[in-house]
């Protein structure tokens, strides 16, 4: 394993004091517990909006943290989910009069954690809401599984909702919006290589020179089918394939997501043969994002998220946002 | 013949020190069908729990349970933080306020851990998770209620090291290694793992 | 070699097709010869500036232009300079008419074509300058080499030129101002791994699990020094300390860059470690960038770049800015 | 005796697909001491210099150079394309409009090429470059200059194979393989090395 890091352990602390450094006018950095707050949080009178989840996927979920997004973000050990006492922390913190709706990726550590820190919170007598992120079509029967986990998808509920909160929506316009948010979104994503989390020091699976996995999860689990390498534009197709078939889609925004380790070059390349392919099913597409948002540390790969849009969800992503990895409008 | 407060807190003390000494070997059973941080994420929460139980000031058994319950919610994270700090909250109150735990105590703690685990993640057993070396840990701690809380625990260990070993052929339903589909089988279940570790450790300290 | 491409020759032309897609509204994009074209080019009355090189550092150069920054940029095939034609088309295609700069990493490659360039356009009545950047720290001897090499510092170079074209400096007040900037700015670069380029296939070189390297250039090039790898307080502090030694700074832009293929968890804990190093050496950050600006395909590494400020160049840093990798103030 | 526009097609032609033919040499040997790409370039270049002298319509030698010269500069890119441009353009100048190309006009034409090359590239012998090759070639091109043309670029080619082979031992000072410092010595310079594959099929072409 070779990492730019100290101790493995401490990968986490360090980091976040890193980005405290690098965004001193947008961010405040709690430590123990962690959480990333915006810096002029509570907003008084506005929906919180707050997610968090394992450390590993960055800029998911702390460079989301901003006006027009999250309010805070939880950051957890790397790919495990932060406690309730952190999350209950960083609820409290920005929490500015109006609820607070959690936007919660679909992994069980994930739920029963932010599941017991909306309980306190609530005990407290805060009005939490939770939304489960549940975009992954690569996980086919929820019956059998812990259902569809929650992955590229969420950083455009992040971006959706919090652009609602900012203006003033309430807490159960929030929460519906997120709900019709991720009911309307779907990804799938591959890798080409795995990625070494610290503490562990060894790559999460192993892939031979000419191998690929399809439906690999952000958390470096590898996925459920394992083919030779295919050039991009059978990749691309595999990938829009499965989610096409699993939704049906009209208007779109296009998000072509770098599994972290995945050159520009190559990332621009599969997002021009999405566009060509989804132009092909007389699908449109309205809005992109183009880049490493939901990674899994250095693994490479990609994947595809479709996100149904009408005129209000545009209006919404288009609203202003500041954060340190999403930025326009101001 | 019973368990006294510092006969539980040995216990637990030692149960810590076993599944500490166990990271390795669970970060590796669960890089292969997870995410890798098991051993991580217990080694983290037990060195927590063994710093709040050197604080000491026990007034009961139960009392040191949920300490390790709520330590292990704090600090554990993932889905074994909850299930695991579920676990020892539900024993806690299952023991009420006794000062000493015979192996009946011990019986309706398993049950009440067993409930708490399966209310909180909804596993059935053969869904290849810890239920599965917890299940049959209970039924065979309760054919045992008449015996000491020694022979109560080691029964209930060798059960769930049985229970544990059977998840391998499994095709995980629930958590993480779940999303492997069919390539779930074949391995040892972490989490199933851990839970028969717990036991045997705390078999072994209550028999001294 | 894994990557998401089809045919290596067509890599660039593919990714151009994507960046299109991607950026209707931003970018015009021209091929044969390629050239990445701010969307209201030419802009009369305002100095045009240009740059480019070999693609493979992306979002260096084409993510770049927009509004407050590049006005074209015209990418060469990977790790290869454009020619003279591109070159000139670009030039041609945005000049406003109070002439161009040109904007140039220092390689011979680069330097010979954009210089012929630039003999072109003058011919045909076009005002032409060039400044070359040159900020890489690892060459140490520049009568003994093709001179330092441009790197990190040609982001903070064309941002802050960008910014002053913009606003209506002419082009003799660019040149001197671009110059200021690459007299204050030095950069120095390490990897972990080395990158494939697709035409090859194979790494540019090759480190051992225990070895790093220290200068590394941007097109895969290895460095000058292979050292066993250490842990991120080790690196970074040499990468301070081969800085700070080459020119003394007090006030600063810092600039913390993956070379592609490091995680943002490290990215920002080398980050935080590089602040408290310029702090104790009484060293003032005002300003940072922290991400993946000037790449080299997926090799893992980073590069710090520090760049002298004043007040008259932060104020041109913080003008709004409008392109695919930076965007504020808009 | 002398070489005609056709001889001089053929000759290039020739050249290039040797060139061509070179590929996978010249970008490992530029990997390892550069950034991979010469052979690529070159390969990308000659084959669009293939496709130019397929319209044919060249009345002159000069004229099959010239569109040689600018047809590299405007595909190679890189530090070969304006130095090879450069090389083609001045050996086109040199020539003038004579029909037909002897030996004297050949060892004016390298050296109009070196010239070219090392106002444009600076680089002095030893530095580890394609004049590395270029140098020697014109040499011995020079100590031939009575002979055909085939022998003087016989000669020439003889001459540049040996100073290509001389680079290896060499500490590169110009080019990319500068920033290698001392580990640039011990590897051949893909540029030199090019040169003297060109030579060479230019030669071994006109003497048929
Ligand atoms: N729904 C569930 N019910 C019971 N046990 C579960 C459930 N989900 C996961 N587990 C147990 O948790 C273990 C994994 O714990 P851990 O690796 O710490 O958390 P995570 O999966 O969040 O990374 C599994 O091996 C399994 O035994
Ligand atoms: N200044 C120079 N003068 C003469 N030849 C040079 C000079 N710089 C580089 N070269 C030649 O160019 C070759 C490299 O060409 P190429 O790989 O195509 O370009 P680049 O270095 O831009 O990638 C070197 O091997 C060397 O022979
Ligand atoms: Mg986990
Ligand atoms: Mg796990
Ligand atoms: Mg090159
Ligand atoms: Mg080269």
């Amino acid at each position: 394993m070779k990492k730019i890091i100290n101790d493995p352990a401490a990968v986490v602390a360090e980091a976040l004091r890193g980005m405290a450094a690098a965004h001193p006018d947008l961010l405040t950095i709690r430590t123990d517990p962690a959480a990333i707050l915006r810096k002029d949080a509570p907003v008084t009178g506005r929906v919180a909006v707050v997610s968090g989840g394992g450390s590993g996927h960055e800029p998911l979920h702390g460079g989301f943290v901003g006006p027009g997004m999250l309010h805070a973000a939880c950051p957890g050990p790397v790919f495990t989910s932060p406690t309730p006492d952190q999350v209950q922390a960083a609820i409290e913190a920005v929490h500015g009069g109006a609820g607070v709706l959690l936007i919660v990726k679909n992994y069980t550590g994930d739920v029963l954690n932010f599941e017991t820190a909306a309980e306190f919170a609530a005990a407290e007598g805060i009005d939490v809401r939770m939304v489960l992120v549940d975009d992954d079509v690569a996980v086919k029967d929820s019956l059998y599984t812990a259902g569809r986990r929650g992955v590229g998808g969420t950083v455009l509920v992040e971006k959706i909702v919090g652009a609602a909160a900012e203006r003033g929506a309430d807490l159960d316009t929030c929460e519906r919006l997120a709900q019709r948010v991720v009911a309307g979104t779907r990804s799938l994503g591959m890798a080409l290589t795995a990625c070494t989390v610290p503490h562990v020091g060894e790559p999460s699976f192993t892939l031979a020179d000419d191998e690929m996995e399809i439906g690999i999860g952000i958390h470096g689990e590898p996925g459920r089918e394992r083919l030779p390498v295919e050039p991009a534009d059978g990749i691309v197709r595999r990938l829009v394939d499965a989610i096409t078939e699993d939704l049906a889609f009209k208007r779109v925004l296009l998000f072509t997501n770098s599994m972290g380790g995945t050159p520009q070059l190559e990332l621009y390349l599969a997002h021009g043969i999405a566009e060509r392919l989804l132009a092909e099913r007389g699908i449109t597409v309205e809005r992109r994002l183009v880049g490493p948002y939901v990674t899994s540390l250095e693994m490479q790969g990609m994947s595809l998220t479709l996100c149904g849009l009408d005129d209000e969800l545009i209006d919404l992503w288009d609203a202003p946002v500041h954060t340190a990895a999403l930025r326009w409008g101001c | 013949m019973g368990c006294s407060v510092e006969d539980v807190t040995a216990a637990v003390r030692a149960a810590a020190e076993k599944v500490i000494a166990h990271r390795d070997e669970l970060v590796e059973l669960d890089r292969v069908i997870g995410d890798g941080d098991h051993g991580e994420n217990l080694h983290r929460g037990f060195t927590a729990v063994l710093a709040k139980l050197d604080g000491g000031g026990f007034d009961s058994p139960a009392a040191v349970l949920k300490v390790t319950a709520t330590t292990l919610i704090s600090t554990v994270g993932g889905a074994a933080g909850p299930l695991y700090g579920t676990a020892f909250l539900r024993s806690a109150t299952a023991l009420g306020n006794v000062s000493e735990v015979d192996g009946r105590q011990v019986v309706a703690a398993l049950e009440a851990a067993l409930e708490g685990v399966v209310a909180r993640g909804k596993a059935a057993p053969g869904d290849k998770t810890m239920v599965d070396a917890l299940t049959p840990a209970v039924a065979a701690a309760r054919s045992t209620v008449d015996a000491g809380v020694a022979e109560v625990l080691m029964a209930a260990a060798d059960a769930a090291e049985q229970g544990a070993a059977a998840t391998v052929p499994l095709v995980a339903r629930k958590g993480r290694a779940s999303y492997l589909g069919e390539r779930s089988a074949g391995h040892l279940d972490p989490g199933a793992r851990s839970t028969a570790v717990l036991l045997r450790a705390l078999a072994e300290a209550t028999r001294q």
